[in-house]
């Protein structure tokens, strides 16, 4: 779904968000965090920003083999 | 809120707000705990109407607050609750340029932009982008009240221009 | 010729004048350009792309592959427009394409000749030598199908986004049906109609839906839908979208003009887009006067333009029987009906047999088991050669102007196989059906294979309720109306006619590109099975139909020539957008100066009122340099820089990135964001940092002011400030997420006025007043002092970018003018971006060209990041690279002999390496304080050594200059005009 | 049109380091007739065909039965893995390649690219890399005898604004150092060179000029992939399409072969040539790769007359991007930024479509009547600086060929050479030697924006 759930603005439509990058290994050496990345065919966790929004950064688990996206909660804090 | 450039669009009316005495309030933690819960819209896009129905406090993003030229009584609140350690209060005048979409046609321009009932599903205001110019709406009686960033407020007018529904 | 006035379902009885080809014609309102030329005898409407072949009218929708039309004067012109979508207006001009010098005569067509050497994928077996270059503009030219434009002013497009419960896409019997049903159990309905009017087959096909005659049911829905609020677009065709938004484009008249797109997010989307009619393959089947069954109805019923006098119908189902009869009614002949299937196939029962025993009473020859092999005649259709299937040399031939062809009906899949849909092989269709779809979705009716009048109905109906029922609305749907329309087509598969191999050259499966049988033996042949090979092999279906006529029907033959079923070859894969998308459309509001908006800063009108030359520099606008200060924008830029050095003169700043940092936890934040410390700033004074990224590259660098113990204004550079605000936010929500730091956005919050030079101090203490004098006096560099100026906020920041004595005046926008004009009052006149650029880069200071993401702070001499402070990117920048001789690091450049002239972008290289350069020339301007072109440059460490004299080439803008490398600050290294 | 003076090649490949320049491989290109099943293709060959009636033409390529065993298994039947399987067995000897690949030869992104190729690379480890594809591109109809209808009609970076010209400049004057044809174009020049681009009405961004590149051009894809599969079977490498390889065989610390969906293959050497999916593959081997698999889109106009006859580049402010070229048959194909997310699905979001087309209506606003007709997309493996990786990956017997994002079509020739060498010989030529892993914790980056480790430019 091109729809990102924004925790806090609702859903909202994907060309509101902005991707940063798929997370790597939890822990690994910096070089790993910052160069490494997990790719798996049927789950990306991913760091977003809601930039058109509230501008608020966004943990996105989707499926990148079909685009549907499996969840998201806002990184700093959760909603109510 | 003196009509200072107002644009006469057929069924639209554009109408810009003088340069008011602006705040953002920033919580240090969201959802900010139990201090600001009691006297504080403290739901996601929730809005406080002041006496005359105009928006005057606006949670718009995670723990942030738009406070558009705010009365004694609200600044005294803020200020108590920056004193209790909950939050920052940024003095962000001139920031917005608040501006009114009223007139039959007003949610027709904006739905060239965006889907409104999504975007103010149960919510008093959401900060968003329209017409590629970030600003932060709320609906209120008669139309829309609308705070545009300022670098963008020119481009802004230009576009609901473009847009007014012909005929 | 006047032409005695027809009678339509879509006409109107004013008379419409209009020119095709040059000449005029006549037609009536509501007609098309396909039925108006139709009807007024035209049979030749284009020629092949590739044979140049004659080409006449064949379909009677978008799916058309041989009638594109351009539209306009011949500079304005808008090409491909389909005839049966072109809506005649008074004075409209259209011509015929791909043919020089006329439509009759092509000189082109002389390919025919060559067509042997000319098979499937020709052109990558030859071409070779000398080389492709010298082939190239004869095959582009011939190439291509309608003009190219030279300029196009077309009206804004409408853009409107909806949401709703059901979105029906169709609005024929089965699209009516799943409208009202989910209007009737209480959902909000939008339902989008691509013709003009809606109904779909109905208005030809007739029959009754319940009590009603089907013209009138279709008025009495819509009217039903109007007034449960349900929304009907016509000329509305759902042409694409992403992730459950779905795009209609509304395109009225069939050609680009007032044109609108709805982005529609539906909980529930119901496809009932129909079927599309397909031939079948027989030799010469591309000469006019070939034309598919149910266009030539369509033609008839909604133009009252006959397809032709003699006709000759070829079909595999019981409908052409139907369909004769109301040709005939029409005032056609009906010559013979040729049925491929054999007379058990046929059946003994049905309303096919006694219309069949009837047109054969009236002399129709009705010939069942026969197959019609070929379509003689040149520029039209003069007789079908026909034979039984059992005997396929008893050829006979049977005079006819006009052959009408139906292999059978292809559902329109792109929609339902978009996005998680998946196809299945329907063997009663001989085409393919939605086999699974996402649950949102659903098709209906002959989208989905329902082509007779009642399953369309109650698949319609069926789709509708469930739509509304998982959209959530409570209503009763009610019951499907019962539909009697022709019977059941009853159709055995049947793709092509018997031929000798020779023929199969001439057995056109896709019209418009002229792929053949032949053409898709041989690509088998060459190794190409799958039908993703053979399409791209033999541009099978890449024409504008998109293989709606040739798709189903190619995969058909190269299943037959494979000897596998249709199912197990499959069809290739649909792609967005489900019907050819004007650009204008797509490009919506984004066009001509509304590309992207412009951010102004507060003194943007100032500017243009005193000959501001204002330049985009990302997205805001930004006085250059001002007309005043001389004739062009080098010169100007000299004099304001000079002014600046001797006098003084004031820059608008504005577009400085501010945030404001507040918090307890706010000065350890900024340690972990700058290599140095922001904890050590004392309150009231400010230091420039620089922050890198997670790499160890340099990402920016601005000033930081300590406003309060909690509070800090970090500056950051014009072109870096979203970049650098997003990287703050990033760690505030995840490293530092949850303690006392907050991040404000004051960019435009704050206007900042430059007042620099030796006089601008004395300046600006007259505009500010008696209050301030002390202020001024005793300001130190890099501290800042708040106070008020005319009853607003107004804060000195004593800071230099430029190298003089300068201050930065922070303040609120609407001051900013008063204060700018009080300032140039006093005889500070304004400086623009390129001035700023030559005192810069006197002072070595750097901009976005050095801070270009491929930096170290060790490169550009900003010390080591292992002074202890653990900033983010610090990890990573004791990589071997960053310390190895080859490294560039920033040093100044002059020219050898003073005033030869060097521009940035020039490499450098030393006299024993004329081919590998050890570094660049980053910034160079002409200073007019030295006198000579000075800058700044990245050379390799074992290079950058002071007075090593290298040659800076720059064969792109003339040529080499022997430079010198010097410090990087040029003008008053020590910084005692900045400290006076 | 003036003609530079062409270097010869071997003199200018000398490096940006210290380094002496890199050697072709030892063994001197054989350039020998592709002989084989397939007749030799030339016009002649046509009338031939003609003549003899069917069964004249044979498949392109033959090798179609899965052995059990190879010296050399190569992944993917893409550009690059073909490429490489053909100079293994042409330029080497090795007798036993074979290909594998999940779906069809050519199915991948070398079919669903707008086929630009260019060497107007900024780095020296880059632009002498693409400078020996371009002139690989130049006459690889001939080593074929496939045509691959290299277009040389110039490829046009624009300036928008004076702060670009530093950059074009940099860029063109080291390509011009390194022997690499490149212009600077004011705007007189440019209009001269691209008369469709005469400015008719005010723009948002005025177009001030470009760095041209003459040679750079277009290339048909598919012809591509076909004429490597078909010059490769040629020399006797198998291919095999629908045989996906779902994992790796190991013993002794080295790698044995490859599980496939059509059973196990036993191979001395594994090069993965896998593009959109390499990610996969260095998670499949354990070792995460420094590889994003992003979407990007490619769209086309229906077929008009010859209009635009070069190959426009237009970056703007806004995060704005389209590069615009016409094909051979007459649609105006367009390409833009990525869609900015991981993505396997080849689809699409709707509104990076829309993006592109704006920014191709702003740069040639009289095509705004033309109708999209097709939107397609390939799978990009974007490396956390922009270049390849053409190394090892895990085992000494395991190669992997991949990082490709924007650039991997124009690079198929010297990729498929290089690699070949590199397997073949065991020691990677100078030209890709700065392509190694390794480099990302060396801090040898190759980063030509100075993006760094984010494949999506903000």
């Amino acid at each position: 779904m091109t729809r990102l759930v924004c925790p806090f603005c609702g859903a909202r439509e994907l060309g509101e968000f902005e991707f940063r990058k798929t997370l790597p290994e939890p822990g690994g050496t910096p070089f790993a965090q910052v160069y490494e990345r997990i790719e798996r065919p049927a789950l990306s966790v991913e760091h977003w920003q809601h930039v058109e929004g509230c501008r608020g950064w966004l943990l996105v688990h989707r499926n990148p083999s079909t685009g549907d996206v499996l969840g998201t909660e806002l990184l700093g804090g959760g909603p109510l | 809120m003196s009509a200072v450039a107002a644009d006469a669009l057929a069924g639209v009316r554009l109408e810009r707000g003088a340069a008011v005495r602006t705040l953002e309030f920033v919580a240090f933690a969201f959802p900010p705990d139990g201090a600001l819960r009691a006297a504080w819209p403290v739901e996601p896009g929730a809005v406080s109407l002041g006496p005359d129905d105009r928006p005057t406090l606006l949670h718009f993003a995670p723990a942030r607050w738009l406070l558009p030229d705010p009365d004694e009584a609200l600044t005294a609140l803020v200020a108590a609750a920056v004193d209790a350690g909950a939050g920052t209060l940024v003095d962000v005048s001139g920031k917005w340029q608040a501006m009114q979409l009223t007139g039959p046609g007003a949610a027709r321009v904006l739905a060239s932009a965006v889907d409104l009932d999504a975007v103010l599903a149960g919510r008093g205001c959401a900060a968003l982008v329209l017409f590629d110019c970030p600003l932060v709406l709320a609906r209120v009686t008669g139309g829309f009240a609308l705070w545009v960033r300022a670098s963008y407020a020119c481009d802004f007018t230009a576009a609901v221009e473009r847009h007014r529904p012909s005929g | 010729m006047n032409v005695p006035a027809r009678r339509g379902s879509r006409l109107g009885a004013t008379t419409v004048r209009f020119t095709f080809d040059g000449r005029e014609y006549r037609g009536q309102a509501g007609d098309t350009a396909a039925s108006a030329l139709l009807a007024n005898g035209v049979r030749l409407f284009g020629r092949s792309i590739k044979y140049r072949r004659p080409r006449g009218l064949f379909a009677a929708g978008p799916e058309e592959p041989c009638a594109l039309l351009s539209v306009g004067a011949a500079g304005d012109v808008i090409p491909n427009v389909p005839a049966p979508q072109l809506a005649l207006r008074d004075g409209l001009v259209c011509w015929s394409q791909n043919r020089w010098p006329t439509l009759a005569l092509d000189l082109a067509a002389l390919l025919q000749a060559g067509a042997g050497l000319l098979g499937a994928g020709f052109y990558y077996k030859t071409f070779m030598w000398p080389s492709w270059r010298s082939y190239e503009p004869m095959i582009r030219n011939l190439a291509g199908l309608g003009r190219a434009p030279r300029a196009c002013e077309l009206p804004p497009v409408s853009t409107e986004h909806l949401c709703c419960d059901v979105l029906v896409a169709g609005a024929g019997p089965a699209g009516l049906a799943a409208g009202l049903a989910a209007a009737r159990a209480g959902a909000r309905v939008v339902l989008c109609e691509r013709e003009p009017v809606c109904g779909g087959e109905l208005d030809f096909e007739g029959g009754t839906i319940g009590a009603l005659a089907a013209a009138d049911w279709v008025r009495t829905t819509l009217a039903e839908l109007a007034a449960r609020g349900a929304r009907v677009l016509t000329d509305t065709a759902v042409v694409g979208g992403s992730g459950g938004l779905v795009i209609a484009h509304a395109e009225p008249g069939g050609v680009a003009g007032a044109n609108a797109i709805y982005r529609i997010r539906p909980r529930e989307f119901v496809i009932a887009t129909g079927a599309v009619e397909r031939p079948i393959a027989f030799a010469d089947n591309d000469r006019p006067g070939v034309m598919l069954l149910g266009a030539a109805e369509r033609f008839l019923a909604r133009y009252g333009a006959h397809a032709g006098r003699e006709l000759v119908l070829f079909a595999n189902h019981d409908r052409a029987y139907a369909a004769a009869a109301r040709l005939r009614a029409g005032g056609m002949r009906v010559r013979a009906i040729i049925d491929c299937r054999t007379e058990a196939e046929f059946g003994a029962s049905g309303t096919a047999v006694s219309l069949r025993d009837q047109f054969r009473r009236d002399g129709t020859e009705c010939l069942p088991g026969h197959a019609l092999l070929a379509a003689e005649g040149g520029r039209g259709v003069r007789a079908a050669v026909i034979a039984p299937l059992a005997a396929a040399d008893a050829r006979r031939t049977i005079a006819c102007d006009t052959i009408l062809v139906s292999g059978g009906w292809t559902p329109l899949l792109h929609a339902s196989l978009h996005e998680g849909g998946a196809p299945r092989y329907a063997p009663e269709l001989g085409a393919f059906v939605a086999g699974a779809e996402p649950d949102w979705r659903r098709s209906a009716g002959a989208a989905n294979g329902a082509l007779e009048l009642n399953n369309a109905l109650a698949d319609g109906w069926a789709a509708g309720a469930r739509a509304a029922r998982r959209a959530g609305a409570s209503g009763d749907a009610g019951v499907a109306p019962a539909g009697r329309g022709d019977d059941a087509p009853r159709l055995v598969p049947f793709c092509r006619s018997p031929a000798r191999r020779v023929d199969e050259r001439r057995q056109f499966v896709d019209l418009q590109n002229d792929v053949t049988v032949a053409d898709l033996r041989s690509a088998l042949t060459e190794g190409f099975q799958d039908i993703e090979h053979v399409k791209r092999y033999t541009t099978l279906g890449v024409g504008t139909e998109q293989g709606r006529t040739s798709g189903v029907l190619g995969a058909a033959i190269v299943a037959e020539l494979r000897g596998v079923t249709p199912a197990a070859v499959g069809t290739s894969r649909l792609r967005q957008p489900y019907q050819p998308v004007t650009m204008r459309s797509l490009a919506g509001d984004r066009v001509g100066a509304a590309l992207r908006p412009a951010r102004r800063t507060p003194l943007h009108d100032w500017h243009l009122a005193h000959g501001g030359v204002l330049e985009p520099m990302g997205l805001w606008l930004r006085p250059r340099y001002y007309r005043a200060s001389g004739a062009d924008a080098h010169a100007a830029a000299i004099a304001e820089a000079l002014r600046v050095r001797t006098t003084g003169g004031i820059l608008d700043g504005s577009t400085l990135g501010k945030i404001e940092v507040a918090g307890a936890d706010a000065a350890a934040f900024l340690d972990r964001m700058y290599l140095t410390r922001a904890s050590t700033i004392r309150t009231g004074r400010s230091r420039y940092m620089v922050n890198l990224r997670e790499d160890g590259m340099v990402l920016d660098d601005g000033l930081v002011l300590r406003l309060a113990p909690e509070r800090y204004l970090a500056t950051t550079g014009s072109g870096h400030a979203t970049h650098v605000l997003s990287h703050f936010e990033h760690y505030r929500d995840t490293e530092w997420s949850g303690r006392a730091i907050t991040l404000t956005d004051v960019t435009e919050a704050w206007a900042v006025i430059v007042v620099a030079g030796p006089q601008s101090r004395a300046g600006l203490g007259q505009v500010l007043g008696a209050g301030w004098q002390q202020a001024l006096a005793r300001i130190a560099h890099m501290e800042f002092v708040a106070g008020d100026f005319a009853g607003a906020g107004l804060t000195v920041l004593r800071a230099s970018f430029s190298g003089e004595l300068a201050f930065e005046l922070h303040c609120r926008p609407s001051l900013a003018v008063p204060l700018w004009q009080a300032l140039v009052d006093v005889g500070l006149p304004p400086y623009g971006l390129e001035a700023l650029d030559i005192l810069r880069v006197e002072k070595g200071y750097l901009v976005g060209s050095e801070l270009n993401g491929e930096t170290t702070p060790m490169d550009l001499h900003l010390g080591l990041a292992s002074l202890g402070n653990a900033c983010v990117g610090h990890e990573l920048l004791d990589r071997p690279a960053f310390h190895e001789p080859a490294r560039r690091c920033l040093i100044g450049i002059r020219a050898s002999d003073g005033c030869a002239k060097f521009l940035a972008g020039a490499q450098l290289v030393t006299a024993d390496a004329q081919t590998r350069p050890c570094g660049y020339v980053t910034s160079s301007v002409y200073s007019p304080t030295l006198g000579e072109w000075i800058g700044l440059a990245l050379v390799a460490r074992r290079t950058a050594i002071e007075g090593t004299v290298l040659t800076a080439c720059d064969p792109l803008r003339g040529g080499n200059t022997t430079v010198r490398l010097v410090p990087p600050v040029h003008v008053d290294p020590d910084g005692l005009r900045m400290r006076a | 049109m003036r003609r530079h003076g062409r270097v010869p090649a071997r003199a200018v490949y000398a490096r940006a380091c210290d380094e002496s320049p890199p050697n072709e491989p030892l063994t001197a290109r054989r350039r020998c007739r592709v002989s084989g099943p397939d007749p030799r293709y030339s016009a002649w060959s046509l009338l031939r065909a003609r003549i003899a009636g069917d069964g004249y033409w044979r498949p392109l390529w033959s090798g179609r039965v899965l052995a059990d065993a190879y010296d050399v298994v190569v992944v993917g039947a893409g550009g690059h893995g073909l490429a490489t399987a053909y100079h293994l067995a042409r330029d080497h000897g090795v007798r036993r390649v074979a290909v594998l690949e999940k779906r069809l030869v050519g199915y991948g992104n070398v079919g669903r690219n707008t086929t630009i190729v260019r060497s107007n690379y900024l780095l020296p480890e880059n632009h002498y890399f693409y400078e020996d594809s371009l002139r690989r591109w130049q006459s690889l109809s001939r080593d074929l005898n496939y045509n691959v209808m290299y277009s040389p009609r110039g490829v046009v970076d624009l300036a928008l604004s004076d702060d670009d010209w530093p950059a074009l400049a940099r860029r063109g004057n080291a390509m011009r150092l390194a022997g690499i044809d490149a212009e600077l174009l004011d705007r007189a020049g440019l209009e001269r060179f691209v008369p469709e681009l005469a400015p008719r009405r005010a723009r948002r961004f005025p177009v001030l000029g470009g760095l041209l590149q003459r040679r750079g051009g277009t290339v048909r894809h598919d012809a591509v992939a076909w004429g490597y599969a078909r010059a490769a079977s040629a020399f006797g490498v198998d291919i095999i399409e629908d045989c996906e390889v779902t994992g790796v065989a190991t013993a002794a610390g080295i790698a044995s072969g490859v599980e496939t969906t059509r059973g196990f293959v036993r191979a001395g050497r594994i090069v993965f040539a896998t593009a959109g999916h390499s990610g996969l593959i260095g998670t499949m081997l354990g070792t995460p790769l420094p590889i994003e698999t992003h979407l990007l889109q490619a769209m086309v106009t229906e077929p008009i007359k010859p209009l635009l006859h070069t190959v426009l580049v237009h970056v703007f402010p806004g995060h704005g991007e389209a590069y615009v070229c016409q094909s051979d048959r007459g649609g105006i194909v367009m390409g833009g930024h990525l869609d900015g997310f991981p993505s396997y699905t080849r689809e699409g979001r709707w509104d990076r479509l829309e993006e592109v087309v704006q920014g191709a209506v702003d740069l040639l606003p009289q095509i705004a009547g033309l109708r999209i007709l097709r939107q397609w997309a390939g799978t990009n493996d974007m490396t956390m600086d922009g270049s390849p990786i053409i190394d090892r990956l895990r085992y000494d017997n395991v190669f992997i060929n991949a990082g490709w994002c924007y650039g991997g079509f124009k690079a198929i020739p010297a990729s498929g050479s290089a690699c070949a060498t590199l397997v073949a010989t065991g020691t990677a030529p100078d030209l890709i030697r700065a392509y190694r892993l390794s480099r990302f914790a060396t801090g040898h980056l190759l980063d030509e924006r100075g993006g760094g480790p984010f494949p999506v430019r903000l």
